[in-house]
């Protein structure tokens, strides 16, 4: 029995990673979360014939509470406010986590110098995405509002984290530990999580979940070690490993070294050069940018003098039914003087074969930005430049420009650094929901379209 | 290490728009630690309510990762329902 | 004693073409055949005669006719070169059959074999001889063109530094060789096109070039490639139907012509009447009537602020390629019968003989005897 | 006092354009400002006096001057017009402020603040009051028209029965507004083209059309977008390489005109004649004085069996959209100034400053006060 | 050792599914065939430690013997001779089989009667695939020229197989069986494999080397079993089947099926129905097309009226790019009349952007076709129709076509059976080098671009 | 069985152009026969001409099959590498 048991967590482990590898492609993302839910279930009931099990009216109580009140949750909360549940529900993990370990310490079974540090590494990583997650979810959903930090901070964290490790080695030591070591053990940990946390405001939140997640995963990892659970093992270690990099990825997205995230946070001190324009250039993949517009329902290219150059009409043009194939809106807006000519775009387009009434001109389309999903901007520059619109100092203020800005999100197209015709630099490209992909028009749009390919299913 | 190893091989190539719906894919995966909870509160003492409540707990915080997890895992990537069929 | 293939200068106003360019009289000349041309026959087609390699040049038009045995033409000869024509001797060209019973009278007096090119049976394996379909193709892409040139609006969009010109709408009337052309040059111009034929499979060639049909829900689906003339009640249902298009478009282009027979009207003047201010129409069928009410041959006329244009000889505004194009047909259709340096008409060959309008004093054409009631 | 905007017909022949078009005057009247139109002033531009909604029509072009605050035209007004002006009022269109020190004294005499929008300083803001692109964009298209219109040849390549056509080819010299339309134009119709200018950074404009640039290594980048005169040394070297591709083209287009001077001789007499016979040269510059050694503004010449073609005032030839997109123009120059039905002139403002030509009697204008010697 | 060697045989089975499964696509063929390759060597050396061995240096001799001879045979022959040198090394296989039945038989080493079986079955699939593939030889190196047949061909066919059968269930019976009975026995095997293969001839050989081969296969399969190695079994088996299913795929793309190749070979009776035109025609799929174009040196493309209608212009001119990224000079040629207008598909080509130095007219390129590896002909008819040629009754007789018919391989794109304009039928498609490709224009060169890419590394 | 299905499984799906080179590659496949014949051949008694005959003629069949399988088939493949390289 116990080892049909092991044999099924086995399973249910691999399952894990298959559904986790599903979920990193959009073609197979759903299967992926629909397989884990199943070897979730599968994992559940197993467990019930484990040997020697008892409490189980406690048990079925806790599940069913705790199962109803996170589903119920889950389903009814707003699309936008996704980020904080997830924070949240990580955080119980977490918690579940430092609650095993602290049962664990409670009943005192001693299980060798590597268990026990195992356990209270995982209760310590536990803990603090328990109330780091708790103090994400605070700042998300509005609850607290400020970022504040401590004046020395840094040190703060140091120092906690120092007594944090002193607590943990006395209680590995002490076989049975007093309880007041163990109860200032966590209280510590739970203090280190927050104050990590509360300090991280604004566009790197996710960041931070994703890193919490990545140790809630660890945590759980360890904790299996201790029960000998493979399940627990392969999949804690798996998400650690997964989370650890995914937050990397993230991180890059956004272009902000994990380091700074949690150390330099953006709400805190100046962000140093003396650059006009804020922000920074954030770059993305062809296969970002396609499967963004593939799952989008309204993109609008526009075309500027960067597309006639590379020649690459057709292959915007492509890549545009392509995405209407996926039943996505795709639109062409031509600014006034966009490229080197009056009807320079009209030209190409034509040459293209693009039908006339997918083009319209920024008096027609300028009003809709706001409802567009994504802007490709091709090779445009000036024309979208919203400096025109504020920086009365600028050779092109007082130029109407189309508002892709206020898209949400904007995509563009470029080789480098190069300037447009008037020579300065585009404040579009430090925006938020702006990144930049970068490529001679006609090679890049080319590969878009490879990965939009792949992903039609 | 093997395990580990296979976390980064599975997301080496991950679009952006999946961050969220991947991050929140394996928060749902270790609300696997539902099961070690389950194991712990079974083999808790009975007769010992700290215990009990610590392991209540546990089960309590797993469950609501689990679900809670599957839920806006699942909402997330509703969205990459192929429209296709829709378009066509 | 070799063929010899004379070559007149075109004597009619405008004519700009010529029966011959040098790369096919090279060609004859690699068949044994021998050539004399007029001086300066080529000259406004911009050959001049020093083009020609080994050819004969004669001073005038009389003496190219009396010395040659087979003579080419694109406009039909006057009666004083065919009477200085060699009896016997072979006259091909676009011969206009049914245009004047004294011309074939003097044929036939003259034991003349004449091929008139609008005769020609179109087959598959004539059609690299249908002088129709190659001057057709010119004069379509002219008279978009035309079209484009006269209109007082952009063909194509524009969106430029304070606006957005919207595409000029198009409209062509007869999507035969001529009006396919029209079509697919006024859509590289970047207009819109609409395009309406009586022959109801010319649907999906107008939308092969990317232009849309016009259904008025009438056919006039003929035989051998040409369509036949409608009845009035269709002429009507036809009309109310069009009426509308053509109230929509910039430019209107017709080319429905029936080859020996008047024109059809299609375009009433009522229908031009209700057409935009600063609209344009060319009417290509104008040399036989015109399908635009309206119209006249060779001339622009205002209507209502319309402007209607009807050109007339329309190849000859291009006569370097209109040339080439007629030479090679007429090679294409001559150069099977000429064996070491000898004409030999084979009279078994179903598009000779159908081509033939003259030979040994008779009217051979059946077709045209009854139009011309000889 | 609502502001009165004055349109007077255009009084040169072959003006087509109005300065004017219903849908711009709508936008004036809903700043507040009325408008006074000379009856008949948008007939050759297809525009009916009942197309202007809610606008004063006045009998002749002296109502309307001696009535508006602010005339608008397209050509410059005769002096009886002026005279006709009241004094203080404001006049602007294309003045050819170079052209004529007399008109200019009497505006100044009259104390009209004119703007001559030739003046226009070419920052991007100032793109959409750009009459100089707007109306080159619709004469670079028109060169291509006439170019292939009156070409004895084929522009693209066709494929027909007995045969096939190579496509033409097509150079255009000179690549600022009207030169790249034309270029773009051209491609359209289907011919190779190529093109030249002595600004470096044309290249990559005219590859972007798909075009060839004609590299002769000689470059002429001036200030403010306009190109500077070129020294005698590179005008030989550059007539060198060029004359090479001018004899292989089928047909030519020149563009280059420097505003206010003569335009530069780039075709010699030589190189025409080395052109192929058949040729076509279209000289855009021709009012100007021509790019192109034997063009006659206005006229055509067959120079060796090459065809020069000097067309004037050729946005003319397209009135509704030229007038269309120069109405535009004005608008967008003057309408910041309409605050509540008044005109309220800002001289801070660099674009109108930069424009002026006369205001309060004196000529504002450096440059053309130089050339005028005022 | 014993078991270590086991596992080697396991191993490299597994590497030869997964080199014949690479070799399925022409992305990873030549991987496919160098994996299978060290297999093969690892199998020969392990087999060396086999407990037991004697006969060292006999063994050596052959091996060096017959892998030398065929290695120098395989380097030196011409590219046009391959298939009859698949046939001859195929024979050798399937002689050692029978070898091995043979020695099996004469060590006596009875081995139960499933073994006998297999033994006796493997020897004579392996005496028929012998035999038959050296007729299959024979007759493609023109040592054999003429294809006979015998008068009751059928019924002497089985009456060899009943003999075969019976002489075989002696062999089985008879624990040792007398040396007369297996040599009697191996005798009719080879006749019966020879004089099946005799009839067939021309188009139907690679097929029938392809059905030797499998019979090959089995052969091994079934001596591999006799002898316990893991090696044989597996490969052979697997041979046996993918063999069986590749002989039946060459066959439909033949449109011949495998009943008819053996038992009503081409050069025998009559085709049947009396069409004026003769042979089938041949469908293929868009991978084949997009495998064929792609790693062919010279395409040249033949438009018609069928492409304006489909609007396929630019999805043609995309592959057309696909495949010059790839290497190959992919040409236009455009017939006087194609389409239905002078300079139709001028004006189409130029609307998709193809450059004018690619497009070339009928006296240009017509001569070229024999040098051509594939033309494709998308949606013309009349304008590629031999009939024009030869058939003086025929409405198109004596009009110029493009001798499409003379390139190596030719693909016609076209939706169904429909006739061109002429309204005749189109004698190219029956023709041996001729592959119809279903489907509207648009649609299929669409897919067709989807399998190139795909082809692409 | 199992292998069989493996044999269909494996080329479900194969161009036209590769059915000879597949074929081919096949063919050399079941050129491991030659380790069936080695072992035959290595099992033989020493002592009788026939056995070792059989055996050698066995050996020497399958090596050929093996060795020229795979020279045909490899040659047959060589036109298979990407000439992209060649032509950017
Ligand atoms: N329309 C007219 O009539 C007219 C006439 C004269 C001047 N202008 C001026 O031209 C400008 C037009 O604006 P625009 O937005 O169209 O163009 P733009 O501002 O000139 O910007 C072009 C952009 O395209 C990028 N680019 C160049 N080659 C590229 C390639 N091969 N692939 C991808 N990107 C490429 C360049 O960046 P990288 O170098 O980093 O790639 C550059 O940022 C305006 O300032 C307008 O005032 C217009
Ligand atoms: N060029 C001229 O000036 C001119 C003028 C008049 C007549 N013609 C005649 O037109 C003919 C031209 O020959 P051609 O070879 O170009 O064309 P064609 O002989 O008319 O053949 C067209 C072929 O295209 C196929 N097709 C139609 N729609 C298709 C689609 N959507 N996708 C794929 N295939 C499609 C048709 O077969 P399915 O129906 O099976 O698809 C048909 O076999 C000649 O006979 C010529 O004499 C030419
Ligand atoms: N040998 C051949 O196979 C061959 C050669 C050339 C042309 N053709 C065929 O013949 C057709 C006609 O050739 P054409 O260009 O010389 O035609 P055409 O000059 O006789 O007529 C021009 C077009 O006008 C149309 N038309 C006639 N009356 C009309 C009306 N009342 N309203 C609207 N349209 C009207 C006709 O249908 C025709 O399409 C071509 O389209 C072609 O398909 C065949
Ligand atoms: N506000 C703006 O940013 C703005 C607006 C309009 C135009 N422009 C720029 O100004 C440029 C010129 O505008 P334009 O069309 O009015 O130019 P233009 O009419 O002054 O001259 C036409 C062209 O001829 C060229 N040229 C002059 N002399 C030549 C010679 N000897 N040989 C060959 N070519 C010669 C010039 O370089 C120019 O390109 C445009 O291309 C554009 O880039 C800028």
């Amino acid at each position: 029995m116990s080892a049909l048991i092991q044999f099924a967590y086995f399973g249910v482990a691999v399952v894990f990673i298959l559904g986790l590898k599903a979920m990193s492609s959009p073609v197979t993302a759903r299967k992926g979360i629909v397989w884990a839910g199943y070897a979730m279930i599968a994992a559940t009931l197993v467990t019930f014939y484990t040997p020697g099990m008892q409490n189980y009216g406690l048990m079925i109580t806790a599940i069913v509470l705790g199962g109803g009140v996170a589903w119920w949750s889950g389903r009814v909360v707003k699309m936008t406010d996704m980020p904080q549940m997830v924070a949240i529900y990580n955080g119980m993990g977490g918690g579940a986590a430092a609650a095993i370990a602290a049962l664990e310490f409670a009943r005192g079974g001693a299980h060798g110098v590597t268990a026990s540090t195992l356990a209270v590494l995982g209760a310590l990583i536990g803990s603090v995405a328990f109330s780091g997650s708790c103090i994400a979810f605070a700042k998300l959903q509005g609850i607290m509002t400020k970022a504040w930090r401590l004046p020395q901070q840094n040190l703060v964290n140091v120092v906690l984290a120092g007594v944090a490790v002193v607590l943990g080695l006395a209680i590995i030591v002490t076989e049975t530990p007093p309880s007041i070591i163990v109860i200032a053990f966590f209280v510590v940990a739970l203090v280190l999580g927050a104050i990590l946390t509360t300090p991280i405001g604004g566009a790197d939140m996710p960041v931070v979940i994703s890193l919490l997640n990545a140790f809630t995963g660890l945590a759980v990892g360890f904790e299996g070690y201790v029960l000998g659970n493979p399940a627990l093992i392969v999949a804690g270690i798996v998400v650690g490993a997964s989370g650890t990099l995914l937050t990397q990825l993230m991180a890059k997205a956004m272009n902000r070294p994990i380091r700074n995230v949690i150390f330099t946070p953006l709400s805190g001190a100046a962000a140093g050069g003396g650059e006009a324009i804020e922000g920074t250039m954030k770059e993305l993949s062809a296969l970002d940018a396609a499967s963004v517009m593939r799952y989008a329902s309204k993109v609008v290219i526009v075309p500027g003098y960067g597309m006639a150059v590379a020649g690459a009409q057709h292959k915007v043009w492509e890549m545009a039914q392509l995405l209407e194939e996926g039943g996505v809106e795709v639109l062409f807006a031509i600014h006034p003087v966009a490229g080197r000519m009056p009807g320079h775009m009209n030209v190409l387009l034509a040459e293209a074969g693009v039908p006339y009434d997918k083009i319209f001109d920024m008096e027609e389309i300028n009003a809709d930005f706001p409802q567009v999903d994504v802007a490709l901007v091709i090779g445009a520059n000036d024309v979208v430049n919203p400096v025109a619109r504020t920086d009365k100092s600028s050779p092109i203020y007082g130029m109407p420009i189309l508002n892709v800005d206020m898209a949400h999100n904007v995509i563009v197209v470029k080789r480098g650094q190069g300037a447009g015709y008037s020579g300065i630099e585009n404040a579009l490209f430090y925006k938020d929901n702006c990144r930049m992909l970068y490529g001679s028009a006609q090679q890049i749009i080319g590969e878009v379209i490879t990965h939009v390919k792949a992903l039609e299913v | 290490m093997l395990a580990a190893f296979t976390g980064y091989e599975v997301i080496s190539r991950v679009p952006v728009i999946l961050h969220t719906p991947l991050m929140s894919g394996s928060n749902f995966v270790h609300g696997v630690v539902l099961v070690g909870a389950m194991v712990v509160l079974g083999h808790a003492d009975p007769a010992d309510p700290a215990q009990l409540a610590i392991g209540f707990v546990a089960v309590f915080l797993g469950a609501a990762n689990a679900a809670g997890g599957y839920v806006v895992t699942e909402r997330m990537l509703a969205m990459f329902k192929s429209k296709a069929g829709g378009a066509k | 004693m070799a063929l010899l293939i004379g070559v007149p200068a075109e004597e009619i106003a405008g004519e700009r073409r010529l029966s011959v360019v040098p790369d096919v009289v090279k060609k004859y000349l690699g068949l044994g055949a021998k050539v004399v041309i007029q001086s300066g026959a080529g000259h406004a087609a911009h050959l001049r005669d020093d083009m020609f390699a080994d050819v004969q040049v004669a001073a005038s038009g009389a003496d190219v006719c009396s010395t040659a045995d087979a003579v080419l033409c694109v406009q039909p000869p006057s009666a004083e070169l065919i009477a200085a024509m060699k009896p016997g001797a072979v006259l091909l060209g676009m011969l206009q059959p049914w245009s004047s019973a004294e011309r074939a009278q003097q044929l036939m007096e003259k034991q003349i074999t004449s091929f008139a090119l609008e005769l020609l049976p179109r087959i598959t394996r004539s059609q690299s001889m249908d002088v129709l379909s190659s001057q057709g193709a010119v004069a379509g892409y002219e008279c978009a063109l035309i079209a484009a040139d006269h209109s007082p609006k952009f063909f194509p969009m524009l969106t430029y530094a304070a606006g957005t010109i919207r595409p000029a709408k198009v409209l062509v009337i007869g999507a035969g060789v001529a009006g396919l052309q029209a079509i697919a040059t006024a859509r590289r111009i970047g207009a819109m096109v609409e395009a309406y034929d009586v022959r109801p499979e010319t649907r999906e060639q107008i939308e092969s070039l990317g232009a849309k049909f016009v259904d008025t829900g009438v056919s006039a689906a003929g035989t051998g490639g040409y369509a036949r003339e409608l009845t009035d009640e269709e002429k009507a249902k036809q009309a109310e139907r069009l009426a509308k298009a053509v109230a929509q478009c910039d430019a209107l282009i017709t080319t429905a012509a029936i080859p020996g027979k008047k024109a059809p009207k299609i375009i009433t003047a009522d229908m031009v009447a209700r057409m935009k201010p600063g609209a344009v129409v060319v009417d290509m069928a104008a040399d036989s009537g015109g399908n635009v009410d309206g119209t006249v041959a060779g001339e622009k006329t205002w209507i209502n602020d319309v402007l209607l244009i009807g050109p007339t000889n329309i190849a000859s505004r291009m006569p370097v390629h209109a040339s080439e194009m007629y030479a090679k047909n007429l090679f294409n259709f001559i150069s099977p019968f000429i064996k070491d340096g000898e004409l030999v008409l084979d009279w078994e060959d179903e598009v000779m003989a159908g081509c033939c309008l003259t030979h040994a004093g008779e009217l051979r054409h059946a077709g045209v005897r009854q139009v011309l009631g000889l």
